[in-house]
């Protein structure tokens, strides 16, 4: 059975998406259980999966769909290979699914009316396609499964206001140029390899011994510029913040933590399987240097940026762009203490993100008011919410024992050993502006006032009233801050053995 | 024709013809999407990029000799078979004989099968989602949109 | 020699379990003090149990599971730990005695919150004195100054946030700019763990312009030791109800960050690593500018506690100063000075608040003649004074000795000039107060009724502590004994 | 914002040019692509072991067979993306279909020219989808084919008439029973016993011997595809040719 896992884990949600499209708009209700049973299943399975790899009789999973056996020492069909890497990202991303499900209970029927069904359909097909990244093994199947999320992200972005249309369809623009970029780096990989399997290309690129060809290093351009564009690494990140900020809440709250951590997974993966160590770190093209540089110029910018925002959410997306950098950074400073730094930080900074942005939309929602004077005297008023967030933004500051500490801790070892210093200069300076941006709002949940809210933003609420109106939220949206919040936690005190299997894993794959 | 040209041409256009126009049909798109103001020509763009990515895709498997890649087992192969048969020839023989030359490489067009509708619907959700935007704002012109957002909305 | 032990970690959390029993009775105030005495009695107590063991020269530690490849939370107690949490423990009881009596002299808001937060700042000092390594030591430094945030910001006005704003952007800021990077050098310098042991923790393998910045780094980034020029937090942060001054102020916050100096120049480098690089003396003369400058600009503040914040940054400069002295003399002035001045600061803090709640004054000139409405306070005050000084008959005087014998034994004749400077500075700042409260003509206001002397809550502690600034004149021993753990 | 855009282009264009100088020569039999042992094998076993003498439909639908289901994913992913921004579902479901008197579709010769042609464009839609074994052709072509013809008879007798045979809620019934078809077939394999969508399991449930049944599932999943393609085809011209409203067509 085991090795029907990786499969499974995502046939269980494509299903279920299909199931609720059967079921309909009259159902709602039944649309939201068949969810979350689905991602709950998937959850589950890929939380054995992280078992079955971590139990030693299997190191990785390799799953040929199709059953076509290789030919000549080349695979012919696609192969799912799954290894404790895969396995983690795998269950970070059905876990947030399935967590984030429960929080859409109540928000989906009042944010997307009649939709429900298509909201719960698209969800799930995200999180097929997402888990259909992070496993796959073909270079063309992970661009029709990163299409396969863009396409999931722009309706479910559009389906918000009209901001969020307009926002969708800039990602559009961004999205096609990303994934097309993508493509054409694969299909230059293709031409002079022939073959679309990752652990293939590696080995005819290693027989021919064409690491130095022009079109090889033109296709590791292309492809990193296509995932740089996907994950909203600096100067390619215009589209993020207005996506993610104006979508319905329950769509923010799950694209903003998977889908730059999945891409800089696929990252991580493109550059250590596709084109290994030797090729990327060998010090012998400009980019190790350029690209630690360009992190540096993402953290500041989008700590600066953050800073700058006084829109909840919006500093928030601006945030997400700083920590692409961390992780960017993390793995081009070419040891594995970076790497592994920047593959749990992906981890962390997806539990991290997850909490933030759950908090912040039930604030919002609460207060009705999305700037930061919406934070005024809520740790009297919504002290459970509060609590939650307070863990979020300690560990977004990095502070002990949150996850957010010891991934700083990594990615600044990795930056010493690897001497570059700019690089852990960056990476303290975006602490430190977090601790600003966070302890700002500290300062006015704590002693604040609640502000009178405008009439005009709630013309027709009976209780207007702010005294009144803001107070804690149902449990089926504080359930889920809580499991982030845990988890931002757990992830802290469990960092020693998470880092030692990535470590371990990484060494494998460095060598 | 200035002789370097003329040998830049035959030794690096001539042969590799077919890339050259995907990349500047490419060009043409990327430019489109990048600069162009109207919603619907940043779509236009998107078509012709992808377009040219197919025809980047399908100047791969093309060979000198072949045709389509379907086995056309009504010509040559039939005579083969009568020819065989008497030596009591088994199918498998025949079909070891099966000429790779004469067949384009099945993979880039399956490949771009995919890609045609990953395109598809990338246009049809972006045609969907600027409707809605021509229903919000009541244009498609990005600077007008930018415009009416600037004094209303925050940020 | 190393012994494994409970007793550190019962006495690291018994402050802690009292935060849920103050929650709890927190509509009861008298219960909700007897937990917070409780608890400061027992982990006196247990302070105490461990006190011959250390003496003998054993070191306990317990050891929680590792966090991080290779560093684990641990507790270590030595000399220097044992000498720093006996201060902070003991003085914990009298703080919170006077805190009883200052707060419902003033009727505050709020007071299961101050509490709380006392009893978790009182868990984090000890977790500093007791971390077994630079990671336990810098997580309890940072949860400290959270737990203090709401502390010093208690009145919640707007000064009080400034105040707050300054003092947890600087401690925090610092800490994370410059002791984490600083801390990950030394755990990959190290090779995989950053435990203190009897040795130093660098070994010899780093070159004087690296150890010069790591130092420089730990140092700054301790920015509770109040060195120029990231003090600016501690005078902003006597917006603090005075009991918080008080023991955070002149005795926790700012002493965790001169211990943990110590801790650097002892456990990470070493005196003997310190001495053949030679990179010390930059501190010493950075201490040295902090003293001098610290007290001039003391002289100019009108507010009294301002004024004795401005005096603390001098005080800890002088144990920076001493312990940067490299010589044995040097380093048991220093950690001398941190009991010493304790006692000496604690009691002017307790008399500032004393003053405050009695009279409702704050600034120096209005203290004209209330030697005589005040007499028990002001005496105290003045033993204080001559402990900041370095006058007998209080410790203030033992400590300033060894520190004075170490420029001596290290040949620092210039440093010798800046410690007898800065001595005159002091007696500049203080003593006139003390001379215009009992000999000089009272203004109109303070003629009306007779003695007027805060509640007997208040009073104690500080007639306690004047009274352990004198006995500690005479009676050092203690103190002596577990400083020189240190040095062997 | 044109300068910088004609220099980015610019610079990608100069980039990509700069990699075709190794390429193999344009339409060379002996390229790496073209010589590897993959597409050799795709081109010299597939009609041994599959019975498909169309390589591109062998490939698609079955050697990279998860390809082509998430294919389908995406257009059934289009489909719903487009309801789901566009439509507005403001009244009871029944009702948000609304009748109008003005929604005759074209005049009569288009009517009856359409009429006279749309049974051949479904039945040749339909030829397309079976033979896709032996000719050009599969799920993706026929569908769009057959998708197009219930265009065509909205274009011509209105949208109204057009969703009388296919209604949104039919639609997606079709498309997401399209998927369930195919991925339904790969679990059928899970359930034998071998991988998800490895047809050769299923010899015992088809007529015919092991490459039989691989040829067999081929035409299932492609009918599968068809049903997607045809329901999400109509759709996406319904729903963006009324913006949403489905009342009235172009």
């Amino acid at each position: 059975m085991t090795e029907h896992f990786p499969v499974l884990i995502l046939l269980v949600p494509l299903f279920g998406a299909l199931i609720v499209v059967l079921l309909g708009r009259e159902r709602p209700d039944q649309c939201w259980v068949t969810s979350l049973i689905s991602l709950g299943i998937s959850s589950l399975i890929s939380f054995f999966t992280v078992i079955a790899v971590l139990s030693g009789k299997v190191q990785e999973l390799r799953y040929r769909m199709g059953g076509w056996p290789e030919s000549e020492g080349y695979e012919i069909g696609i192969e799912l290979r799954v290894d404790i890497l895969a396995a983690l990202v795998v269950f970070a991303v059905t876990l947030i699914g399935f967590v984030n499900t429960i929080y859409s209970k109540t928000r989906a029927e009042a944010e997307v009316q009649g939709k429900v069904p298509f909201f719960y359909a698209l969800m799930q097909l995200l999180i097929v396609g997402l888990c259909g990244i992070v496993m796959t093994n073909d270079a063309f199947n992970l661009y029709v499964l990163i299409e396969i999320t863009s396409l999931t992200s722009y309706a479910l972005i559009a389906m918000g206001n009209r901001r969020a249309a307009l926002s969708s369809f800039n990602y559009v623009i961004m999205g096609t140029i990303g994934a097309s970029f993508y493509l054409i780096g694969v299909g230059y990989l293709y031409i002079k390899t022939g073959t679309l399997n990752i652990d293939d290309i590696h080995m005819v690129l290693g027989q021919k011994n064409s690491w130095a060809d022009q079109s090889i290093i033109v296709a590791f351009i292309f492809i990193m510029l296509g995932v740089w564009t996907k994950m909203a690494f600096f100067p390619l990140h215009g589209w993020l913040p207005n996506a993610y900020a104006y979508a319905p809440s329950m769509t923010g709250t799950f694209m903003a933590p998977l889908m730059t951590k999945v891409m800089v997974y696929v990252m991580i993966r493109v550059m250590l399987w596709l084109f290994g160590y030797k090729f990327v770190y060998s010090g012998q093209y400009i980019w190790g240097e350029l690209i630690i540089w360009m992190s540096v110029l993402a953290i500041v910018a989008g700590s600066l940026l953050a800073l700058a925002r006084t829109d909840i959410k919006k500093m928030l997306t601006y945030l997400i762009v700083a920590e692409v950098g961390y992780m960017v950074g993390g793995a081009w400073l070419g040891n594995v203490t970076g790497q592994a730094g920047a593959f749990y930080h992906i981890l962390s900074d997806a539990a991290m993100t997850f909490c933030l942005f759950i908090a912040a939309s039930i604030i919002v929602l609460r207060v009705g008011d999305s700037r930061v004077n919406a934070f005024d005297g809520l740790f009297r008023k919504m002290p459970l919410t509060m609590i939650g967030f307070t863990v979020g933004a300690l560990s977004m500051i990095g502070l002990p024992p949150t996850c957010g500490f010891f991934s700083k801790w990594y990615l600044i070892s990795g930056g010493i050993e690897a001497g570059q210093w700019e690089y852990v200069c960056a990476l303290i300076f975006s602490s430190l502006v977090n601790a600003v941006i966070f302890f700002r709002i500290f300062e006015r949940a704590y002693f604040g006032k609640i502000s009178g809210v405008k009439e005009d933003h709630f013309p027709t609420d009976s209780d207007a009233n702010p005294d009144i109106r803001i107070k804690e939220v149902p449990w089926s949206m504080l359930i889920p801050l809580f499991l982030a919040s845990g988890t931002v936690l757990l992830l802290g005190i469990m960092n020693r053995s998470l880092f030692e299997w990535i470590q371990t894993a990484l060494k494998m794959m460095n060598a | 024709m200035d002789p370097i040209v003329a040998t830049f041409i035959e030794e690096n256009i001539v042969p590799n013809f077919n890339y050259w126009i995907y990349v500047i049909l490419m060009m043409i798109g990327l430019y489109a999407m990048i600069t162009k103001n109207n919603l619907i020509k940043k779509l236009i763009g998107m078509a012709i990029f992808q377009t040219a990515i197919i025809l980047f895709y399908v100047s791969v498997g093309v060979k000198d000799t072949a045709g389509i890649p379907i086995i056309s087992h009504h010509g040559s192969e039939h005579h083969q078979m009568a020819g065989l048969s008497s030596e009591a020839g088994s199918t498998k023989e025949i079909h070891n004989k099966i000429d790779k030359d004469k067949y384009a490489n099945p993979l880039p067009h399956v490949l771009m099968l995919t890609a045609i509708v990953v395109g598809v619907s990338t246009l049809g959700l972006a045609l969907a989602i600027s409707q809605k935007i021509y229903k919000s704002f009541g244009t498609l012109e990005e600077d007008e949109i930018l415009n009416e957002l600037r004094p209303g909305g925050h940020d | 020699m190393t012994e494994f032990s409970f007793i550190p970690l019962f006495t690291w959390i018994v402050s802690l379990l009292a935060v849920p029993m103050i929650l709890l009775f927190r509509k009861r105030p008298d219960a909700r003090e007897g937990v917070t005495f409780l608890a400061a009695f027992m982990k006196l107590g247990m302070i105490f149990m461990m006190l011959p063991l250390i003496r003998e020269g054993k070191i306990l530690h317990f050891k929680f599971g590792e966090i991080l490849p290779g560093i684990p939370i641990e507790f270590r107690v030595d000399g220097l730990g044992m000498l720093f949490a006996l201060v902070a423990s003991s003085l914990w009881i009298l703080t919170t005695l006077y805190s009883i009596g200052y707060m419902r002299g003033l009727k505050e808001h709020d007071q299961t919150r101050f509490f709380c937060c006392f009893a978790i700042s009182l868990s984090a000092t000890i977790g500093v004195a007791f971390a077994g390594n630079l990671l336990t030591l810098y997580i309890f430094y940072e949860i400290l100054s959270l737990s203090t945030y709401p502390l010093v910001t208690h009145h919640g006005d707007k000064e009080a946030r400034s105040g707050g704003r300054t003092y947890l952007s600087h401690l925090l800021g610092t800490s994370v700019a410059f002791v984490l990077p600083a801390m990950i050098y030394c755990y990959l310098k190290k090779g995989g763990d950053i435990n203190f042991t009897d040795g130093s923790l660098l070994t010899t393998n780093i070159d004087a312009g690296a150890g010069l910045i790591v130092l420089l780094a730990f140092t700054f980034g301790f920015a509770k030791n109040g060195l120029m020029p990231f003090h600016s937090w501690l005078p902003n942060a006597m917006v603090a109800p005075t009991p918080v001054s008080a023991l955070l102020h002149a005795v926790a916050v700012v002493k965790v960050g001169v211990f943990c100096v110590i801790r650097v120049f002892t456990g990470v480098f070493g005196i003997e690593l310190l001495e053949k690089l030679d990179i010390a003396v930059v501190v010493s003369w950075i201490a040295a500018f902090t003293v001098i400058t610290s007290s001039l600009m003391a002289l100019s503040q009108d507010n009294l506690k301002r004024r004795l914040a401005f005096s603390t940054i001098g005080q800890l400069s002088y144990i920076i100063l001493g312990v940067s002295l490299l010589s044995d003399f040097g380093v048991t002035g220093s950690i001398l000075h941190v009991a010493m001045h304790a006692f000496g600061k604690i009691t002017l803090f307790f008399c500032a608040g004393a003053i405050y709640v009695a009279m409702h004054k704050k600034y120096v000139s209005e203290l004209v003649g209330i030697g005589r409405k005040m007499p028990i306070t002001m005496t105290a005050f003045a033993i204080g004074s001559l402990s900041v000084i370095g006058l007998p008959v209080t410790g203030g005087l033992v400590s300033k000795w060894y520190l004075v014998m170490g420029t001596a034994q290290s040949e620092q004749i210039a440093l010798l000039v800046v410690f007898l400077i800065s001595s005159i500075l002091n007696a500049c700042y203080f003593l006139p107060i003390v001379y215009r409260a009992f000999f000089c003509r009272p203004e109109e206001s303070l003629y009306e009724g007779g003695r007027q002397e805060a509640p007997l809550a208040c009073l104690i502690p500080l007639c306690i502590t004047a009274l352990l600034s004198v006995i500690s004149f005479f009676n050092p021993s203690l103190f002596i004994e577990l400083a020189e753990l240190i040095i062997k | 914002m044109k300068i910088f855009g004609l220099i980015a282009v610019l610079v990608v264009g100069a980039l990509l040019l700069s990699a075709t100088s190794d390429f193999p020569d344009w339409r060379d039999k002996d390229s790496p692509a073209n010589k590897s042992p993959v597409s050799s094998f795709y081109i010299e076993k597939t009609e041994k072991l599959t019975k498909v003498p169309n390589m591109v439909t062998a490939v698609l639908a079955d050697y990279r067979g998860y390809d082509t289901m998430f294919e389908t994913v995406v257009i059934f992913i289009a489909g719903i993306g487009i309801i789901a921004v566009l439509r507005n579902f403001d009244g009871p479901y029944s009702s948000s279909i609304r009748r109008e008197n003005n929604d005759e579709g074209s005049g009569l010769l288009a009517r009856i020219t359409c009429s006279l042609i749309l049974p051949f464009i479904q039945i040749f839609a339909l030829y397309v989808v079976a033979h896709g074994h032996h000719s050009p052709g599969g799920g993706f072509q026929g569908g769009v084919m057959l998708g197009a013809s219930y265009i065509l008879l909205a274009l011509a007798f209105g949208l109204s008439k057009a969703k009388g045979y296919f209604s949104e809620r039919r639609t997606m019934i079709f498309a997401a029973v399209g998927i369930f078809i195919y991925a339904g077939w790969g679990v059928l394999c899970l359930l034998f016993g071998k991988e998800f969508l490895n047809y050769s399991v299923l010899d015992s449930l088809l007529p015919g011997d092991v490459e039989m049944a691989r040829s067999h599932s081929m035409l299932i999943v492609e009918i599968g595809v068809a049903f997607t393609v045809t329901a999400i085809m109509f759709s996406m011209y319904s729903n963006l040719s009324t913006r949403g409203r489905l009342n009235k067509g172009l």
